[in-house]
């Protein structure tokens, strides 16, 4: 199967993107000017930036607090995230989410959470909202395969199904919780019949490949838009590096550095880099680079916010 | 916010809490009212009858039982430009979607630096009636009390129960609003016309200099009736109905103990880190170097609620026991004097089954 | 298929006590002398009777506020069950629990809880104490279909299955939770789909057949007793009263008169009392007569509890 | 239970806790650790390291992401005979499962008329320390300390935290054991043999004469650093550690007050409804009559946290905030005297990412 060259692009950029900024996190964590935990989504790019190839401006994402990625694929604003992993003023709310809880009102992506499963319900009200004003925009939800043992997340499929809500339910299947295999935590790892369970059309996505997600993905956001109900996504990816933190982490001992190697060999930033032309390549590396660049020079002389600042907005 | 008067309308609390929704389902088409049973034939005992019928089932809908899932889905609408309502028929059950409540409603709006926030009520009746026992008959008002972001009313009154649940639907903040089944049937004076509490303002309802009561959703009633036992003993009390716990008015409650000299909370859950606790240590704050009081907290007694009748009496503060141990505060001697037994009609004429 | 007499004996003997202390409930309450709330299981007794006459009484069962039948057929006393709902000092906990609280170690039967689908988790733990001791007792845990729309369901079935625990889940599934039918609280009423989606062998038994409950349950109990993990059981039933309280309910407007009808028609209770004699009939009909009145005296007779015991047991 | 003193064996925080889990696992065979992570390499901070190894998965183990069915698990577990420790990275977590704790836990005792009771240990970690954001910096005690049918754990010391868990092992009832994140590295004496805490007795770490400092967990070490720095402007500080929290020893702390006449209380949590309001009222009750106090509480400032270090340094009491606060209560003007930056090792020095 062959793919557009301006898909590709488009792809790439994005991969590209998300992954060199957060390389670039690696490398000035140390530096301790980022004194929030950070939950990378090195190796697990090609699902945000498949998924969120099929959104528009008007869709709304909620996602967790591994939400650099999903944020970056969405259309967010490198400079303010920057600046919010910097805790300053010019971030995102000002120094007052971090990593963890990245929202920009703006890219319609409202907001992450820090406790496994919490924003899944919120998908509910939003969605149910926005069809009762008419609103042909979708929401969409991420949430890591851990979600799926909390209770929350059977009761959000069922009343999505009940209400036939326009919501797309993205299941990130790393296979791990922290250092819990999901094998340790399901009887059978069967994700896709969960949701069915609630007639959630479902679909796996094994591999990592970034044109099959962004495809299943297109038909599923075709479908919720069309007035079908929810629909459910597990795409399987792995993480590179630790879970929480910029370290890579195979001396834990937790998983094999095989299984790693398979999925590393398996990188579809390399892959789409493969199916460019050199010349866009350089170009679109050049522009991210740049972008980086600046961001983090808009986070570095971004003050920090003034003390009396932390009263702001507890109420509206 | 006027004080009721006789000459106008009476309505019962219920009815001023009916009235008060459809008022503003008719002003604003972003309220809709959801939780289980709440579409039914008894439309949570009166106060959300046939609102689906007249508004329409998105406006007014069941749901399953899922506290937690469907607080979220308040929280997310709410954000999304809504006005939800969701009611619980206990507020027990609200120990299942703490989370939903504390960590994520609660924290919206901060954490969004203002970008978002989240206009939700939450309903909560208080289930005292006929042998509700440990699981249904709890308030956990102190709990929302202690978490910034949230904002929490306890109306006593037919007026205040409009009053506030207005207040709590136009205000962009979760607002929880704590109800009491006791209080359902109890008429007064309802003005027709949408008004709506003000938050952080205490209510006295009715003056005195010696003592100082502040009493919190049904113990207020309680605490009218050991009124005039205390008077028979020549004790005239003052009696606060703080109406918003959070924001609490502890100027006004301060201004009267710095009056009376002696402060009472009678509340309606254990004592223990509860409204109670906050209110002596505010007032505490307030008044250091300025007036020395004396203070008693009264509430459940602390143990689980148990069923029987009996034991109920000894649970629950009474105008009786609240007469009893005001007296004592002010230094009358048990000896001295014997409050009299008023009944509580709204308990003693109760009849269940639930 | 024949019934050997025994075995109907003894299961109409159980639905006739049932059923008849149930009715004494209905006659007393307009006294007042019950304070309590209660939630009746008439229509329902097939189910408690059918799965119970499978149970030990080393095994263990948690239910729900609506726990009368459970426990009687459980083998509960029912002087103490009358004297807990009388609220006096010789009820099953003095007066402390009520009618939605029976609990009775004696009888095998720990807790019910007023908070819908609470004791499910507890199964989970109940079951995994068993094991390590090295018993051959089982948990069995009833609940309404009301309690499969909780989360705590999901949780507790995926925790039971990934740790095989012996655990049989009976689901009285009466279609309703309180007023709310279940069709309006999932999208499919496909309970056993659900618990199989956690790899629990799972049955629907329709209809209310007590000997096809029994059966089911037999062989569903010889299978989580030899090892094989937790077992499902989805029991069609019909409660012929109110929600709660002794009343009938039709003029509510909520159900049919012609859905309870049909109810009615298949009581278990008069079936069994037509395949009895009439001699074992009348012997079994009175000897649940004696033992009702002598419970009812027991309440009667029973003192309140003092006021200081009130303060007893918060902690232990 | 002795204090501590030189000459015994060191060891940290964490090390104390995981100590206190081996040697009652030993003890008693129905004593088992379960929650998320707890035999992952990492072993919860190293206090449940490789006890699956020792004593076998069925007694150490892993578990879905499912408080609330976990809780529940406990509390079964526990009916049966057994001996369950939950353990949580965040006590934020904890507001998953609140039913099972509140309306649970908290009453199969009391429901049963004492035929059951719940031997269930809850470990709930406070997560103060690098950018923990409004979601896992959270502290619950307080919900706890209301509910009757619960015991609240809160040590600040290594000493403590052994014998505070042994003693929650021991206890029959359901024991919530708060630890701090920030606590974790601290070292100090711990006898190798098992001892436990006593509960309702709390500790006095330094005498004074002119204010009583009641501190929570890791606000025990700012106290103790703002002490010396009360000292120079001639403020002689008794601190005070309640070590448990429920029940709460009224008696020591009111003593202490009755002897410096000014009460201040630093909590790991906001001040309303929490644990300084419950200790300010129940001091006010004792003494009244007898002796006046002024009283402060210091806790959280009232918002979610925010996850910046400028705004936590302003959010968190510190040894600073509270020395100027303090002296403000004993009536120095705030332009006398600057209390001098103490360095909060544990936290100047902590290194992310969590
Ligand atoms: C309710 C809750 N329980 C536990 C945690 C601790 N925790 C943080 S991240 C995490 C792993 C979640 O795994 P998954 O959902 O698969 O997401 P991933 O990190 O793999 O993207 C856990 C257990 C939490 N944050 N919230
Ligand atoms: C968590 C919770 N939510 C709501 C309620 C109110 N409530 C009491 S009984 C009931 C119906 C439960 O239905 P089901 O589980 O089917 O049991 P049934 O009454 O039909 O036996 C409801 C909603 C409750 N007790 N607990
Ligand atoms: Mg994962
Ligand atoms: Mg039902």
């Amino acid at each position: 199967m062959t793919h557009d060259p301006a898909t590709i692009e488009r792809l790439y950029c994005q991969l590209r993107r998300i992954r060199r900024v957060e390389e670039e996190i690696v490398r000035i964590y140390p530096t301790d000017k980022i004194k929030s935990p950070v939950h990378l989504s090195i190796g697990q790019e090609a699902v945000a930036v498949g998924v969120c190839d099929n959104l528009g401006p008007d869709d709304i994402l909620y996602g967790t607090y591994r939400g650099h990625a999903i944020y970056l694929a969405k259309g967010g604003n490198l400079d303010r995230m920057m600046a919010e992993l910097y805790g300053k003023q010019d971030g995102l709310a000002a120094g007052k989410a971090g990593s963890m809880h990245l929202g920009d009102v703006a890219a319609g992506m409202i907001g992450t959470s820090a406790i496994v499963g919490t924003t899944l319900p919120l998908s509910l009200g939003h969605a149910f909202a926005l069809r009762r004003r008419g609103s042909a925009a979708i929401v969409c939800v991420f949430f890591g395969e851990g979600a799926m043992d909390e209770g929350v997340f059977h009761e959000t499929a069922n009343f999505a199904a009940l209400k036939k809500l326009p919501i797309l339910f993205v299941c990130e299947n790393n296979r791990y919780a922290i250092y819990s295999h999901v094998k340790d935590r399901m009887p059978e790892v069967n994700l896709c019949e969960r949701a069915e369970a609630y007639r959630i059309p479902a679909r796996r996505i094994a591999g990592g490949d970034i044109f099959a997600i962004r495809a299943a993905a297109a038909e599923a956001v075709a479908a919720v838009r069309a007035g079908g109900g929810p629909r459910f996504l597990e795409c399987e990816t792995q993480r590179w590096r630790d879970h929480v933190g910029p370290g890579e982490d195979l001396h834990i001992g937790y998983r094999t550095a095989a299984d790693l190697a398979s999925w590393r060999a398996g990188d579809q930033n390399a892959r789409l880099a493969g199916l460019l032309g050199a010349a866009a390549r350089e170009r679109i590396d050049a522009e991210v680079e740049a972008e980086i660049a600046r961001a983090m020079d808009f986070a570095e002389k971004s003050p920090f916010p003034a003390a009396h600042t932390m009263y702001d907005h507890v109420y509206r | 916010m006027s004080t009721g008067r006789r000459g106008g309308r009476e309505l019962s609390y219920a009815q001023a809490i009916g009235e008060a929704i459809r008022q503003e389902m008719e002003r604003d088409a972003g309220v809709f009212v959801y939780g289980l049973g709440v579409d039914d034939p008894k439309g949570m005992y009166g106060t959300t009858l046939d609102l689906h019928r007249v508004f329409g089932a998105d406006r007014c809908f069941d749901t399953p039982l899922a506290e937690d899932a469907m607080t979220g889905f308040g929280v997310g609408a709410a954000i999304a430009g809504m006005r939800p309502i969701h009611v619980h028929q206990r507020m027990d059950f609200l120990m299942l979607c703490m989370n939903q409540l504390v960590n994520m409603a609660a924290k919206q709006s901060y954490m969004s630096n203002g970008a978002v926030h989240v206009p939700l009520v939450v309903r909560a009746i208080i289930g005292r009636s006929w042998g509700q026992g440990a699981q249904h008959s709890q308030a956990f008002h102190s709990y929302f009390m202690h978490v910034p972001g949230l904002k929490v009313l306890a109306p006593s009154t037919p007026h205040d129960a409009k009053g506030c649940m207005i207040a709590a639907i136009r205000d962009d903040n979760p607002v929880i609003v704590m109800e009491h089944r006791m209080l359902y049937g109890n008429r007064g004076i309802v003005p027709e016309a949408p008004y709506a509490a003000r938050f952080g303002q205490a209510r006295v309802l009715a003056e005195g200099d010696d003592v100082t009561i502040v009493a919190i959703s049904h113990m207020v009633v309680e605490a009218l009736r050991a009124r005039p036992l205390l008077a028979e003993i020549g004790l005239s009390a003052e009696i606060v109905d703080p109406v918003s716990l959070a924001p609490l008015d502890v100027g006004t409650i301060a201004e009267s103990v710095a009056k009376t000299g002696r402060l009472a909370v009678v509340d309606t859950s254990w004592a223990a880190c509860g409204a109670g606790a906050e209110i002596v240590a505010a007032v505490h704050e307030r008044l250091q170097g300025r007036r020395a009081f004396s203070a008693l907290r009264l509430g459940y007694e602390p143990t689980p609620c148990p069923t029987t009748r009996p034991l109920e009496d000894v649970y629950y503060p009474s105008a009786k026991s609240i007469a009893a141990k005001v007296a004592a505060l002010a230094g009358r001697a048990p000896g001295d004097w014997q409050a009299r037994d008023i009944v509580a009609r709204e308990i003693a004429e109760f009849r269940g089954p639930f």
